[in-house]
């Protein structure tokens, strides 16, 4: 039993540490250290920084682009990623329909479309939520009906992060309503660019626009775009969201914040010195380093596991890093929130080239909408009710 | 002992709750944000003509009298209907500089016309560095013949880019942390040397920061004693807190309201969300926060004209305290039992999450008077 | 509106905190404050001289020995007697049987049993809960089969208070067994030295034996002891407990034990110097403080809405009296065990005439037991939990 | 990075837990605490017979060389079986000091006699003045001839009453809260001038106040530096708290374990009361707490030996703050879960739970470790 790195792993990881620190664009980082979300072509030009060094997808198999590398090695590489702080690869794409596709597809679904999700050459979004189907997925509505080679297709997505951007949707659709619930869905990949799809930004409360409402309105849908069989789509996505988890406490964004909060609270005063000095902001500060500690070490112990258990079955102590990580994540903003203190007041969306001088620096302009854009961390991706419930259901058995 | 409100008071209560249910309700407050302005023309006059902007002024200078119960009343409907005018800025901060520190002459001269609607005020007195030290204080003031020439930076001033008239502190003696030599000045909002660059507050209300550079104010500026007004500094501010921890009362009750209507019927499952005990348990967390946050608001009330001053800051402490704790819950619990809609613009509930949010970090957060409260030894006297 | 007490209030409050310091021996308030539970007799010698001055009873009406006072006046009585401190009066007497006899008994009870409530002749004690029946009262189980002149009852009581002490106990029992849960339950008031009663008494956690169970082996109880109507016994059981929340903030009980805290850690040293001037101490002190200071208000609005009431229906908000109430003893035990440190660590039970020297001071012994023993608070008189769905069905609507 | 255990570590694992089942039972623990003693000899000559009390002590003193995980492993087993003995006292602190500081001699002297279960240790070092400091020390160590002469008392010494050896700190020079001048002696437990008024503790082991009056000692009772010790004394405590953490681990564990079957079997209303949501998520996140304080445990067993003081210090602390603030969740609410029958002694629940509270108070409680871990910078690099 050994905590520490191995010594291979520990030269995996400065290869990976120097890479990223060479490589990275100055702006990109710049960008996301100052609190920033990335932009679309950070997100694009970073991806295929990591494409052509061929660790666009560490994960997959071999023959589609994947590096072979232990759990343990995947782990520090996100882990490296975070903390450069470099872009997130695109989710939608490498780590939901991507596997979806190597591991249900067809030999043609896969050709055609693994190696562009690598390059982002497709960008890709989710839909999953409706209206009516948030936590309770399963009673989802909108209808695909087969007319000869297509499918036609009629209803309502929401919560789609980032479609604005979109070139593809995966849709779970209903193929058989007279079947019951998880019964009658399917899996289906749409070209975004089809005619009768229409998609409206939802302005969030850090006055962003990260999610949208999809609209199908007699969406035709070639066939050959189902993945797997009709109506075992409910299957595909259980397979899907236990890989979502993956990475899910994001511990390297929380330790990336961690170091700002440091580096900030030297900065800012308070009482007539740094606030750093001060006791009470410090304790704080630590409880909330060894809670990060405890949840780092947590989230090992499930990567070392990970090998031994079957693909696409996740470990249930992932709800555990679902429900710490997104804690720890709003616990990080809501020490931003004390670093900065009255100023977090103005709203300064800073919108380049704009004519105003900016009320704030940078850094500090982005600390209250990183505050409130966070409470959704526990909120998605089964929100941390959903989380417990399982952890009572599935690993306390009651 | 007695929680009843006087006829007047309900009077009071029930007119301004019907004013804002008849002109204030969530798409009008939408449309006054997106203006830019800060406030409606038409709802500053509605003010005025209820007798708001007058309410703690003496009735010579057009106003009632009335206490920090009828500023209690008004701020928490204000809260309940997530009100952006500077009213807090006007008529507690600024009125309150002038009636507590004003000479008779400077009274006349100002509070009539912020009672009758036509002047608003604002207080221009925190700055980078100080956080939530009143009394770190830069901007200097420098005797100049008969009057005064001010320069500095003054930041988050509420209703600042749209105010008449400024209340500025300003250092006339001692160094930059020192309780004594800050004066208040009032100054012209268009006089030559002040620049205002306003902007919008994370919680749909503008401010703006100030610099002044070379601004010179007759020696009829001075409001009091132009090196001894941290006092009267520190009473209007916990008169101003004693205001917000209203205000967020309002804004709790209308949080956890909006909470419990989603709860019934946002249906998942097949059955309403509010049927989960887990999620009923945490309304019910929310309701004992908002009663104790109530009960806080009731005293620092009652105890920001108190007598001792030790008491008092205790008290007031006391309650941001409470109310910046539960507000920070209340919000929090209210976006999480919202689920997406939560996060979302379009919906009133995030709006109100932001306020409370903002309301902590107003006049010192939770953590600030926390060490406050502990260093006036505590509230309950052992 | 004003949260000050009238003048009038002011001079009964003085008059009453000069009566208890007057009155109250110095040996039981000793006693208490120094964390003990009082004895038997401190109760009864207590309950005796306030009998004398006609104070037994406030809350009853005057005919049998109330005093007339408002509600305001009620709660600084009681806030006073906890606070100076001294022994409560035994609940199961004058809180709840004696509301219950001069409510829905006979003339005959009345006469017969309320005199002696005041005067604390007889010791009473509640016999409701049972092994299978905890939260979920009116599933008791314990029998009364009507024979003639007699009730014979047989079945278990448990979590019994002082039984140990008690002449009387007031049970429920099911006199009706075809009868659905809450129908079919009666109000019997039982001789402890009558035959077939047995009583066990269980230790809790602190090394204390303040609950006890009572078996009842073919008890014959005379039918003149039912209260009220057969099988109307629940009606009478939720009028008591209505009046049971009464004062179930304890909040002088939680003031006098901050009073203690400041003391202690005025003497208790920490990092070479007094406790009370470690800034994080003080601030966690303040912190409870400011809760108890809300409580206490909320408490007084609850009290001023007394007199709008219909007697026996209590304020929902009661609900967060006990949650808060009970939270805030516990944080008050949790603050003595800061004091303590590691202190807490010897168990010394202290018993009179003991050979050995004791090892702590009186009041540091009582520290741990009494953080023990607190937890209980949140347990009994309706749990937490159960006090969390009466808020959410009864005032929130859920 | 590698979680698995050797199969030596599992055999250990294995042999302990199977110990345990067979013969220390809630009933039998019973009987142990109710003996007065603190200990029953055949619980301790299994341990000897085990292998256990001579677990960390190198195979020339009978011993087997294992490390800090050995250690955890064992602490786990215990915790989860409430085990009373005083193998902290005597393997862990007694035993660790005489391992780092004792000199060949001391060793042989002592180790092998503790190792085949002859001898009982107990450190004798708190004070009462000196709550979680591990500096203040005012018992005295004066030379006297070839030897030394100590007054003083000691508190809380666990396993104090019952110990043959006790190891004693004593200051040889310096004022009471200096670094510097604090020794270490070997004193015989019967030694003339040694009284010991020792007691039950609140969680069903013993302990013990040491009156030490004009006790002498020759010369090689001195444990390495007569003046140097402090640090040895901090190395050991730190490999105290790693085995507390575990032990709490395996108690928290089994408070979960006790809490999980109650709610299944407890029929309340007609169901078990694990069909209330509110209760499941209760449950739930005992569980959360429980893993980070697992992971918290297992960091400092991997830490207990680190090389830089400072990331040491960190770590060991911060184990500390999470394994309480975890052990006080998860205690406080088992009893709470368990109802009424947690609150008696009849139950074991309520033994866990007061094992636990005391676990926090031993060698500093969350909040003295919270201020430690923030002195030492955290425990995320910056």
């Amino acid at each position: 039993m050994d905590l520490r790195l191995t010594d291979e792993e520990l030269a995996f990881r400065d290869e990976v540490r120097a890479f990223f620190r060479q490589a990275l664009p100055a702006g990109i980082r710049g960008r996301l250290e100052a609190g920033h979300h990335p932009t679309r072509d950070d997100i694009v030009t970073w991806q295929r920084i990591l494409n052509a060094e061929g660790w666009a997808v560490p994960h997959w198999p071999v023959e589609w682009g994947g590096t072979g590398w232990s759990p343990v090695k995947q782990y520090i590489f996100m882990e490296e990623m975070q903390m450069a702080p470099a872009p997130q690869p695109l989710q939608f794409g490498v780590s939901m329909v991507g596997p979806v596709i190597y591991t249900f597809g067809s030999e043609a679904q896969k050709r055609r479309f693994l190696p562009r999700i690598a390059n982002i050459d497709d960008w890709w979004c989710q839909g999953f939520s409706e209206p009516g189907a948030g936590s309770d997925l399963a009673s989802l509505k909108t209808r695909a009906e087969r007319q000869g080679d297509v499918y036609v297709v009629n209803g309502q997505k929401t919560w789609t992060t980032l479609a604005q951007h979109a070139d593809w949707i995966f849709c779970l659709v209903r193929t058989d309503p007279a079947a019951k619930k998880q019964m009658g869905i399917s899996f289906l990949l749409i070209d975004m660019k089809t005619p009768g799809i229409t998609v409206r930004p939802i302005q969030t409360i850090d006055g962003g626009c990260e999610v949208n409402e999809v609209f199908f309105d007699d969406v035709r849908v070639p066939a050959e775009n189902l993945v797997g069989e009709e109506n075992k789509g409910w299957d595909y996505a259980k397979f899907l969201l236990g890989n979502e988890r993956v990475g899910i406490a994001r511990v390297g964004v929380s330790k990336e914040r961690i170091r700002r909060i440091k580096q900030l609270a030297a900065i800012e005063q308070a009482g007539g010195r740094p606030l750093i000095e001060d006791r009470r902001f410090r304790e704080k500060l630590a409880a909330v380093e060894i809670e990060l500690k405890a949840l780092e070490i947590t989230q090992m112990r499930v990567v070392a596991a990970e090998g031994k258990r079957a693909p696409g079955k996740p470990d249930p102590a992932s709800s555990v890093l679902k429900i710490k990580g997104s804690e720890l994540q709003q616990a990080t903003t809501e020490l931003l929130m004390d670093v900065i203190g009255p100023y977090a007041l103005p709203y300064d969306p800073h919108e380049e080239g704009a004519n105003e001088e900016p009320i704030l620096e940078d850094w500090a302009a982005t600390i209250a909408p990183s505050y409130f854009n966070n409470r959704k961390v526990s909120i998605y991706g089964g929100s941390n009710e959903i989380q417990k419930n399982i952890i009572a259901k599935a690993v306390l058995g009651l | 002992m007695d929680f009843d409100l006087t006829d007047e008071q309900r009077l009071l209560k029930d007119s301004v709750e019907k004013m804002l249910a008849d002109a204030y309700d969530f798409e009008a407050r939408k449309r006054i944000v997106a203006s830019g302005q800060g406030f409606s023309p038409e709802i500053w006059a509605s003010f005025a003509e209820l007798g708001l902007l007058g309410l703690p002024f003496a009735e010579e200078h057009g106003g009632f009298g009335a206490g920090p119960v009828e500023t209690m009343i008004v701020m928490e409907a204000f809260g309940g209907a997530l009100v952006v005018e500077p009213y807090l800025a006007t008529v507690i901060l600024g009125g309150g500089l002038v009636r507590h520190a004003g000479s008779p002459a400077q009274q006349s001269a100002i509070l009539p016309a912020v009672a009758a609607g036509e002047r608003r005020l604002a207080f221009a007195h925190a700055e980078r560095q100080a956080r939530y030290d009143l009394f770190d204080v830069e901007t200097a003031a420098r005797r100049d013949g008969d009057g005064w020439t001010i320069n500095g930076r003054k930041g988050l001033v509420l209703g600042g880019d749209t105010a008449d008239t400024l209340v500025v502190s300003a250092r006339t003696a001692g160094a930059s942390r020192d309780r004594h030599g800050i004066g208040l000045f009032v100054v012209d909002a268009d006089a030559p040397g002040v620049a205002r660059r306003g902007y919008p507050t994370q919680d749909g209300a503008r401010a703006a920061e100030i610099t002044l550079e070379n601004v010179r104010v007759e020696a009829g500026a001075v409001l009091g004693d132009p090196a001894g007004a941290l006092p009267v500094i520190e009473r209007v501010v916990e008169e101003a807190i004693a205001a917000l921890c209203a205000e967020a009362v309002g804004a709790m009750e209308s949080a956890l309201a909006s909470t419990v209507e989603y709860l019934k019927t946002r249906q998942q499952f097949g059955t309403p969300i509010g049927a989960f005990q887990a999620l009923q348990h945490r309304a019910a967390d929310m309701l004992v926060a908002l009663e104790q946050a109530r009960s806080m608001a009731l005293f620092a009330t009652m105890m920001a004209g108190a007598a001792d001053p030790r008491e008092r800051r205790a008290a007031i402490s006391g309650a941001k305290v409470q109310v910046g704790r539960s507000a920070r819950f209340i919000g929090q619990q209210a976006i999480q039992l919202h689920g997406g809609v939560g996060m979302t613009m379009e919906f009133r509930i995030g709006h109100v999450f932001k306020r409370l949010t903002m309301i902590d970090t107003l006049f010192g957060d939770a953590d600030h008077h926390l060490a406050l409260a502990a260093e006036a030894g505590g509230l309950i006297n052992a």
